[in-house]
């Protein structure tokens, strides 16, 4: 999996449809609990974008570190980040990843080097700066791989970012989720030059465009890509397009996009194209699908049962972490 | 016949009439158009006042601050919105930098007659990195006026006052207010930017707060009343220049304080005021000046986690009553 | 002098050597008298950038607005603004422009609309957007010019302003004075794609390199340039480049570069090469250029005079202007 | 035997020293490497270490300050130089929003083992914007070590506390302070970084300050004892967590209390000190809290205004005199 190789055969394709599938589920459950208040704060679904997050994560190694965004949840899936501890960090509770501090926009896990989870366009670019520096000074073999929104190519953040990468030849792989909306702003009327990928080349490093909707696309850009960036050839730039097919979040009236044109862009959705690609194609066979997503509810509905079973941090534990007595090796 | 409103109504309100009322008043910044506004103040407003009036502007917080300061200097009278002060630090720059020097560094050549809208505050479990109350911040900044309206009033009449101020003015709106609602007085149609108000009256104790934390201060001031003790409860409504008279005068009065401030705090707002009365009526003072303001950690996400890191009724309602009653 | 033509007869070619000595002998005697210790704090001079402001300010009006950095002396003296008042805020006099509030870096004249005079790098960029949409907004012909070091390239500030400028078609007229060091640090070293004006151009702006040591070349690009502008074609990049031939500030012990490096410069200077072309083609003739630094000569000792003859602000006036009463007409 | 050096000497031994002792420490900013540093502080380290672990940056102080915490995560112990506290308002999303938070954020999985460094302080006749006193605001910040070193034996030693720490430690250095020289006591190797200390002894009247304004303040107690009055000078070094019990210790002896602070007056640091004391020895306070501040104004140009602006040690004693001795 972690070659730069890609098998298309049954069990991989399908591997494909059920980390996207996973993510679906999971997401449409958080937003039926975010109804029944179990699930409060600001909350980022990724529906629709799912082939970005699955696709690139089969390039990855253990061993890479990860930066994304407050709409992560679909990275810390795919990422094999434990489905039941986000849903109990999304309760709030203390058997949550972050002791229910971080909420939806702040998962982390030291474990599988999920670094967040930042609520600040813009603001994971500069540590996926670093992370990558660091690994580089240490002379490690892994790469930074950093998600952000179109809307984040805005920021002066991105800017200085894609300089320093390019400039010191770090082992980043940049990920633009161009959804087209940064909130209720549409891309042509935040951005001079639409062409994204092509902003991206003017700093110097190799910068393509993928269509976000097809995971096999982006899982083989990516693993071009990241075999690019692991070799030393310094950082690389993927612009995934793609679409969210629900609002903002938990607030957004969508008073900016009409419901057509996001029908539209379900009919062409990530997951229903490889789904029926597969069974056009006779790859999957009777209800294998539907056994596929059988046991993602099962797993759905674990998460939700460990979550409920959850406990609140103990109020009198309010203060630790601030600081810490030691760097957790 | 008085009307009846929400604070964010009221917020709307008002930058209508202004932009109505000033060809030269226009509102800037992320999603106030399309979108609406991220607390839905602005709904409705683009269709009626036209897209250049109230402009969206891409997710660069830096420039389009820097550029309605700009603008004033070209002689419009912009109103930015910085969506909510935790965004604002990208913009801090222009703001310390350029917005509250250019007039002195100047000479008086150049005014910047520019409001800044922003919402603070936490409470809506957004955790860590969205719910700062910095406010505090702005407030030590010369050059600046810091106001933050925690009453619909407020809300529908400062921002006409900022507009008029040749400075630069920043309105801080409380999350947790926007849905509160209000009764407008017909007979009023403007409020200073200068003062502060007194909110409750009351002899034992003073009670110094504003914005988000007004209403949980009037709460504990009701609990108190039920157990005797008699709370003035003011409403600081300008954090720069602070209305040191008012304060002082009060506390004159009652011999006692507690500073409520949601800001952290260590170098909160709130270390100010108490600093300013001890250098003022120090003589005055019965008991120490008390604070209850946000724990020292990074806001958490979890309900329970959030509210105890915030000031509550019971925590003031517990200082004002150990300056009072203190157990001996 | 403002038609976008340009006049190359004797009396525009001496205007233009005489507006460039008077920037560098101005410089000359400041350095002399901050060794007096007659000016303090930061100082940064021109030397060697001359042609770039005065080849700039030829294609103006009175009405456009003008931003630039602390290293703003040309711009300010090319632009019109009293040298006696220049030299006077120097001195930290009451008789500057800034009443000696603002010092070198912060040089404001309302009549010249010169708007400063911006010690932060980069920070200027957004204060000329907004000047322009002011502009615009109001229907004004006036444009907004912008000068910064290529250092300013690197911040965040520059990408954001640019994006704006181009997307809401400002008429900004973006000024790089690329003199290939920001203090030490060498272009090469600081900026993945050393190409300014490329890097522009992705923005969706027209952009040109223009050779700043030639005072005839950056008028013309000048005129070129601000004909677009004001002619409502949206912003327009010049990247001008050029040396610095002193140090960076006074504080500058120069030891990125080599004295060889500066001298093969100087060489190429902006002056010697308009002094020099003016004799060998006998546009000037016996002692004409003489004559025209004894004149400058006496407006620099006039200057000083004056700044000598001048008053330190009342302390009691310390906190005037921190707020106004009302807005300057 | 004692080895006399210059506080900016100290500083450059201190970052050789950290890097020479641990491959993981390198120094990161503008101008650190060829240029030698804007305060000459790093002036020959790049050829003595290299150009990968004295590493120039461009222009970019959000994307390498964001970088060094980046970094840290990684396991580095990286120095970020931000050249000046005024440049650092461009990287304060960074500090604030991730230095700051990731720790407890993540609930404990993540430390950010960064230290920062930065020159604050006006007197250099820099005007607006190059001559602010900041670090009262990173005091404000849960999650932030703040130190300001106003000794040689502080710049010389704090910085390895500092990398020590698991946590962000921010460092100000101050401008006036480069060129001061004193001893070092060879049987020191090391200092605490939670601490304030006694500079001077005295039982009149506490004086405290830190950074910068120790000097002057130490000149203000030498004129205070000419006229018999013995002021105790406390040198912070802590900025946060603030070593309140020294202070309250100082003050429960004296009964008075001037803090002298060279940021502005209203919400600077002098606040908070003046309202934790009088949260904790209200009753034991003879008189006031008085502060020398900053006035509330952008730092002048002009020598004789920015002196003005500035505290001074005749301000200083004349604050302290007022508390001893009030006119009646
Ligand atoms: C610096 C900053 N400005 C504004 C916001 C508010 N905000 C949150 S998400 C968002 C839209 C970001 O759009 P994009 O980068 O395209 O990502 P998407 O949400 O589409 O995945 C905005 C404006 C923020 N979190 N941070
Ligand atoms: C934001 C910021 N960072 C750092 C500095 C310190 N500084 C002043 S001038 C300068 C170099 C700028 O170089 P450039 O933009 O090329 O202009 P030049 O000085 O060459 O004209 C630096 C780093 C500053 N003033 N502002
Ligand atoms: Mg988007
Ligand atoms: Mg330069």
């Amino acid at each position: 999996m972690t070659t730069s190789k890609l098998h298309l055969d049954h069990d991989h394709l399908l591997h494909l449809l059920r980390e996207m599938l996973r993510i679906r589920l999971f997401e449409r459950k958080c937003a039926e609990l975010y109804q029944r208040e179990k699930i409060r704060g600001f909350l980022h679904l990724y529906d629709g974008e799912e082939a970005i997050a699955v696709g690139i994560m089969q390039a990855l190694e253990p061993h890479d570190a990860i930066i994304a965004t407050y709409r992560e949840h679909g990275q810390a899936l795919a990422r094999g980040v434990s489905m039941e501890r986000i849903m109990a960090e999304l309760y709030g509770h203390v058997e949550g990843l972050c002791r229910g501090r971080g909420g939806s926009m702040h998962l982390f896990d030291r474990a599988h080097r999920f670094l967040g989870g930042n609520a600040i366009v813009g603001g994971g670019l500069p540590l996926a700066i670093g992370t990558a520096l660091g690994d580089q000074m240490q002379g490690r073999d892994s790469i930074s791989v950093c998600f952000f929104g179109e809307g984040a190519v805005d920021e002066g953040e991105f800017h200085e970012s894609l300089n320093l990468a390019a400039l010191w030849r770090l082992p980043v792989l940049f990920v633009c989720e161009n959804n087209l909306y940064s909130m209720g702003m549409a891309l042509e009327r935040a951005e001079s030059n639409i062409d994204i990928h092509e902003r991206a080349a003017s700093y110097g490093m190799p910068s393509e465009v993928v269509d976000g909707m097809d995971v096999v696309a982006v899982e083989l850009a990516a693993r071009r890509a990241v075999a690019a960036v692991r070799g030393g050839k310094g950082p690389y730039f993927l612009e995934c397009r793609g679409y969210r097919f629900r609002a903002h979040s938990m607030f957004d009236a969508q008073l900016y996009r009409d419901k057509a044109e996001v029908e539209q862009w379900k009919a062409k959705g990530p997951i229903v194209r490889l789904r029926k690609w597969l069974e056009d194609s006779h790859v999957v066979v009777d209800d294998e699908i539907e056994r596929l997503e059988a046991e993602i509810e099962a797993e759905i509905g674990a998460a939700v049962d460990f979550a409920e079973a959850g406990t609140p941090e103990a109020v009198a534990e309010l203060a630790r972490f601030v600081t810490l007595d030691a760097v957790p090796e | 016949m008085a009307e009846t409103l929400t604070y964010r109504e009221a917020c709307r309100a008002a930058i209508r009439e202004a932009i109505l009322a000033d060809p030269r008043v226009f509102l800037m910044g992320e999603d106030v158009g399309r979108y609406g506004g991220c607390y839905a103040v602005t709904k409705g407003l683009i269709d009626e006042l036209g897209e250049a009036r109230i402009r969206d502007t891409p997710l660069s917080e830096s420039a389009f601050v820097g550029a309605g300061i700009g603008a004033a200097l070209a002689g419009m009278r912009p109103i930015v919105e910085v969506m909510t002060v935790n965004f604002s630090l990208l913009a801090l720059d222009q703001i310390v930098n350029n917005a509250a020097t250019l007039a002195h560094m100047s000479g008086g050549q150049f005014a910047v007659p520019l409001v800044i809208r922003m919402a603070t505050g936490a409470g809506k479990q957004l955790a860590a990195q969205h719910s700062h109350s910095l406010e505090g911040w702005y407030a030590h900044v010369p050059g600046l006026r810091v106001l933050a309206p925690a009453t619909v009033e407020d809300a529908r009449y400062m921002l006409a006052a900022a507009l008029a101020d040749p400075n630069p003015v920043l309105i801080f709106e409380h999350v947790m207010l926007y849905n509160a609602s209000g009764e407008l007085d017909p007979a009023v149609d403007a409020v200073d930017i200068g003062q502060a108000k007194i909110r409750r009256a009351g002899r034992d104790v003073t009670l110094v707060t504003y914005g988000g934390s007004l209403p949980k201060t009037l709460v504990a001031a009701e609990q108190l009343a039920a157990e005797g003790i008699e709370a003035e409860v003011i409403d600081l409504r300008v954090l720069r220049p602070l209305d040191l008279p008012t304060l002082a005068g009060s506390v004159a009065r009652t011999h006692r304080c507690v500073i409520v401030d949601e800001g952290w705090k260590t170098g909160s707002l709130s270390a100010e005021i108490a600093a300013s009365l001890v250098e003022t009526v120090f003589y005055e003072l019965d008991a120490p000046i008390a604070r209850v303001c946000a724990q020292e950690v990074p806001i958490p996400y979890a309900a329970h986690l959030e509210q105890a890191a915030l000031p509550q009724p019971a925590t003031i309602a517990a200082a004002a009553r150990g300056l009072v009653r203190p157990a001996s």
